[in-house]
């Protein structure tokens, strides 16, 4: 057993290496976003104040300006769609995979039981990242010796810890759980209990079909 | 003549999607909202053929706008414009009866066709939309 | 002492924690950047089209949406500016005092020599941001027992520790560090020793009036 003073440094550890991380990686994306859009923004309000100038003078030069600021707009949109749907992609299974490495980094006990239903692919990154937010608050909130992940049979996914449960003043992790759950027509529960805190997510069956759809021609 | 309404909460855009769907000749503007209390109100009173709203605006989402209309038996149909393909929003705006489902800055023919194929009844869900739904 | 296994255990919780961190942190500025970004270029994109179809019919109509346009691209280019600038702007003394808190959580053994000399923004920012980046090396990298920042008299800044040493094969981190000290005109030198590893940073001296924050060009 670890000592209580060593359990909290190793705490505070934890809670100083997260916080770093998330300011690296902030800047990263920062240094990302500043090249990408920089460039665009600052070529677009250069071309409309020559097309603006241009347009009495040399109307058929203004109407290509025009034309070029308008394909940069939507080749950078694209770009920012891209960057977006790029960060928000992954599965219930690697997040699965995921929680097992570090519930047993933490020395929590994990048992799984059931396994994930079929679910298109915005269930599965809905469902995959609010696991991964259950996971991490387990890990950092919840002192547990044991989880558990279940997959009921009815579709509802539920996370329990046996830790020290408490107030749930729900912060961004919590918040932003529930705002991609129900935007997905789906609903999410979270119990503290004596024995710990119970996550509950279940999503709307997929409706098969609906991915094929007719395309604007 | 194919008559609508159009509904989005930033203004800027608002008059210049008015100012692109008014140049097609088959295509009559009724009047403006800028949030989706005020699309509803417009619908049921000028009755148009298409709805052409944004999805986030203050008050009532376009996609809680169609359906409302739904439910009080508009035949009043909804093209949603937006921005981005947020997860989910395309089956939510489906399962609230709309029928088209494109971005914002497609090209104008792309956009006054689907105004064209939704009036009619039938849908018109762009490729970039369908695919990261 | 910790055995071998319970401090292998506890890097890999470092590094699990530090990367779920992370994934949240960029999963929240895409969010942002998206409602930013989205709009504005949504907006240029439309305009645009708009203008490019009305420059025959109504040439001075056409000249307003140009102007707004160009007016959109400058205030987007603002909004940018800020939020990068919000993302980048630290100071060499913030960061010693997280240097302090970090190690201490960590258990090593801070030792610091010299003052920070006096620094426009940018340098403070980049060596700030050089000085974390080598801080949470040491902890997540070297198992030192003790470190050592100095800030010598002719300027340059130097972060040393008595830890494992090894290969430095640089990763984001160190690449990011050369990157920016590079940036202003200075030099990174890093090496592994016997006693550990040291980080040499210098930048050129401060010439008055370059108030130089990263512009978007
Ligand atoms: N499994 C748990 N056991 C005990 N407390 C928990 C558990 N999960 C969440 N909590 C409590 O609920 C609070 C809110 O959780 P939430 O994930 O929203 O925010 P957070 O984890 O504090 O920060 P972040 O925004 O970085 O996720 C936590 O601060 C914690 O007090
Ligand atoms: N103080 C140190 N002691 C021992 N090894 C170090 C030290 N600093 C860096 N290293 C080695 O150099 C490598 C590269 O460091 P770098 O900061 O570029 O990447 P990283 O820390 O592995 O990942 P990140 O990109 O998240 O910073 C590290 O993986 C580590 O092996
Ligand atoms: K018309
Ligand atoms: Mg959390
Ligand atoms: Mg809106
Ligand atoms: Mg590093």
């Amino acid at each position: 057993y670890e000592s209580a003073a060593r359990v909290s440094t190793r705490e505070r550890n934890l809670r100083m290496e997260a916080e770093l991380a998330a300011l690296r990686e902030r800047e990263r994306i920062a240094q990302d976003l500043h090249d990408l859009l920089g460039h665009t923004l600052t070529t677009i309000a250069v071309k409309s104040e020559l097309a603006a100038r241009l347009l009495d003078a040399d109307a058929s030069r203004a109407k290509t300006e025009i034309i070029e600021i308008r394909d940069a707009a939507r080749i950078t949109l694209k770009d920012v769609r891209a960057a977006v749907a790029g960060m928000h992609v992954t599965t219930v299974h690697q997040e699965l995979a995921r929680a097992r490495s570090a519930l047993a980094a933490a020395e929590i006990r994990l048992s799984v039981e059931g396994e994930p239903p079929e679910l298109d692919q915005a269930a599965h990154s809905t469902l995959g990242l609010a696991l991964r937010e259950a996971v991490t608050n387990i890990i950092r909130h919840s002192g547990a010796r044991n989880a558990r992940i279940r997959f009921a049979p009815e579709g509802a996914l539920i996370i329990e810890d046996d830790g020290c449960g408490g107030e749930l003043h729900a912060g961004t992790g919590l918040d932003g759980m529930r705002r991609r759950i129900e935007s997905l027509g789906g609903e999410m529960a979270i119990e503290s209990r004596e024995s710990g805190v119970r996550v509950t997510l279940s999503l709307p069956p997929a409706k098969p079909g609906q991915q094929s759809l007719e395309q604007v021609s | 003549m194919i008559s609508i309404v159009i509904a989005e909460d930033q203004s800027l855009l608002r008059g210049a999607l008015a100012a692109l769907l008014t140049l097609e000749p088959d295509i009559e503007l009724l009047a403006q909202a800028q949030d989706g209390e005020e699309a509803v109100r417009l619908v049921k009173d000028l009755k148009p053929d298409v709805l052409v709203t944004d999805i986030e605006m203050p008050g009532l989402t376009g996609i809680e706008a169609s359906e409302a209309l739904r439910q009080t038996g508009s035949e009043t149909r909804v093209l949603i414009v937006t921005t981005f393909a947020r997860p989910g929003y395309l089956q939510r705006a489906l399962q609230a009866g709309v029928l088209g489902y494109v971005l914002k800055d497609a090209p104008s023919e792309e956009l006054a066709n689907a105004v064209r194929r939704v009036a009619q009844g039938q849908r018109a869900i762009a490729a970039e939309l369908a695919e990261s739904a």
